[in-house]
């Protein structure tokens, strides 16, 4: 059985946003001073670590130490500057041929998981995600203004052969109608 | 029919020949070796005709190792019969497979008592990073619409089952017809030799019987095989199971 | 000055999907081996706590702990698809014990045709295929960090027998040795 302190730092590493310490409480069906407690352990825990603890208004969240923000800061400038790749670039293609488009969909064109490469364009500014009216869990993509724009056309429908390519990709999902089910993964953590 | 429907459901459950190969044996609780599999070559042409409706694509999986176990059954029934230095490599590789098959199965049963128990997360993408718009040389018109062209030529065409398999299925008719042409030779001075004799609790009727009906089964299988073909010029397999009974020769 | 396992954790933090060994090398300006020593201290000092470090192929990523499943699941929106079949525990399983793994040593040694499964697989980032360098035609599957997720195992030599199969698909190379190097694990002593 992990220590509080513990099952706290397992909560807060997924969230990656503050969680109300009373929220945490009620999660791991403890006390308000039990959590406070545990959290002071975590941050005495966190004093050499690469991560910290901060805490303001009653919530608290873990971020990476100030010590390295330097080194954070040059990770960033990498992240948005590096090639996208073939697996990148393909995705953006479909994005950009059949959005408003969820994830599952994207996946099941490409044939592979898209879920760390849909991460790297929504930093990038090239997609962006929205709410989809059709189910509360998924995420609709689109591809961004500024990525339009740097293509030059001012509209998807501007694309090159986009009606063929649309006929085609509905051609597809048709004849797998019967397969529906089969490819859905429902869990859409972008 | 209720009972036709049970077959039905449990022809579902096996994954391929191995599959219910493997099942097979273990029901008898046998091991596994050459006499096992033996023994369980009429429970396995039988499930195969009773199977109407199992999963076209699989069928010439079904076959082949159906053919597989007719040439033990052949060596077993007909001592005499040559078996060619092939034929015996595919009654080992068969074996060979089985008992790897098994071994997976084990080891899958470790997967089975982990997967979705006892979950790792990985952390949530962060909701405050604030986009900045980063595009890469690549990201052209031109080049964006040869991706989709390519993605969408490369989607899955309905079950397409490769060229290698139509040939292994044709060698496997001249295989059977091979195969009936040597039962019937090896028959013809087997009955010189039995002639008169009564041997290891078989009759001469008997031994008789048994020939004669494992002639007939292989007849069967060859029909089998016979109706699968190419449909079309891009290799979609076609398989129709042929409605015959099987032989009764216990 | 943060110790060396400590700037790596945070760069893991930040990053949230899995970096290679030797990016983090780069990043941090050291020797690979100085980073593989930190790692070893990493894991250590993770022994207690909410947080583990997973390793594949050369790369690392943290997890929340296995033990703390039940909880994080309730607090996640997305909902975890568990179902996998027959075929996807057989497949996932051969892929696992047997990777790196060609398409047609997967068909051989289940005995049918695994195009359909495996692409079910791949959709749903539970197995990922890389280039065959043995032959440009084909490609190798192999179990991605997201199916070590789903295990709640940290690497997959973490699975019961796994040294003893490995051995087993060793000697049977060396005895056939034309594929020599092709099943050479690299190796994850994190």
């Amino acid at each position: 059985m992990l220590s509080l302190d513990s099952q706290i730092e397992a909560i807060l590493f997924l969230k990656s946003e503050p969680v109300a310490k009373k929220e945490i409480a009620k999660i791991l069906d403890k006390e308000l001073e039990e959590v406070e407690d545990a959290l002071f352990v975590l941050k005495g825990k966190f004093e050499t670590r690469g991560i910290v603890l901060l805490s303001k208004d009653g919530k608290v969240a873990l971020a990476t130490s100030p010590e390295m923000s330097e080194v954070i800061d040059g990770i960033r400038k990498a992240e948005l500057s590096r090639d996208l790749g073939k697996a990148g670039l393909e995705t953006l293609s479909i994005i950009l041929y059949k959005s408003p488009i969820t994830r599952s969909e994207i996946d099941y064109l490409r044939g592979v998981n898209s879920n760390f490469i849909l991460r790297n364009l929504l930093i990038r500014g090239l997609v962006e995600k929205v709410n989809n009216p059709k189910d509360q869990r998924s995420y609709l993509y689109k591809p961004t203004f500024e990525l339009l724009s740097f293509l030059g056309i001012s509209k998807v429908k501007d694309l090159p052969e986009y009606g063929k390519i649309q006929k085609e990709v509905e051609d597809f999902n048709l004849s797998n109608s019967s397969d529906e089910g089969l490819f859905n993964d429902s869990s859409d953590e972008v | 029919m209720a009972v036709e429907e049970n077959y039905k459901v449990e022809l579902e459950v096996f994954q391929g020949p191995l599959d219910l190969l493997l099942h097979l044996i273990e029901k008898r609780k046998l091991h596994i070796c050459d006499v096992s599999l033996l023994r369980i070559t009429d429970d396995y042409i039988e499930y195969l005709n009773r199977a109407e409706q199992f999963s076209i694509k699989n069928s010439v999986d079904f076959v082949l190792t159906a053919s597989i176990l007719m040439l033990i059954k052949s060596k077993s029934l007909l001592p005499t019969l040559d078996l060619t230095l092939e034929e015996e490599q595919s009654i080992d590789d068969l074996e060979k497979r089985l008992k790897e098959y098994q071994e997976i199965k084990r080891l899958s049963g470790y997967v089975k008592e982990r997967f979705g128990k006892r979950v790792s997360f990985f952390r949530q993408p962060e909701k405050n990073v604030k986009p900045i718009f980063s595009p890469d040389k690549n990201i052209t018109i031109s080049f964006l619409n040869s991706l989709i062209n390519s993605i969408l030529n490369n989607l899955p065409k309905k079950i397409v089952t490769p060229k290698v398999i139509v040939e292994k299925v044709i060698s496997l008719e001249k295989m059977i017809e091979n195969l009936t042409d040597r039962v019937k030779e090896s028959l013809s001075t087997s009955f010189k030799k039995f002639s008169g004799l009564q041997n290891e609790g078989f009759t001469k009727k008997d031994k008789i019987n048994v020939v004669v009906s494992f002639l007939a089964m292989l007849e069967l299988v060859k029909q089998g095989s016979i109706a699968v073909k190419q449909s079309c010029q891009f290799g979609d397999i076609e398989m129709e199971n042929q409605n015959v009974d099987v032989p009764d020769y216990k």
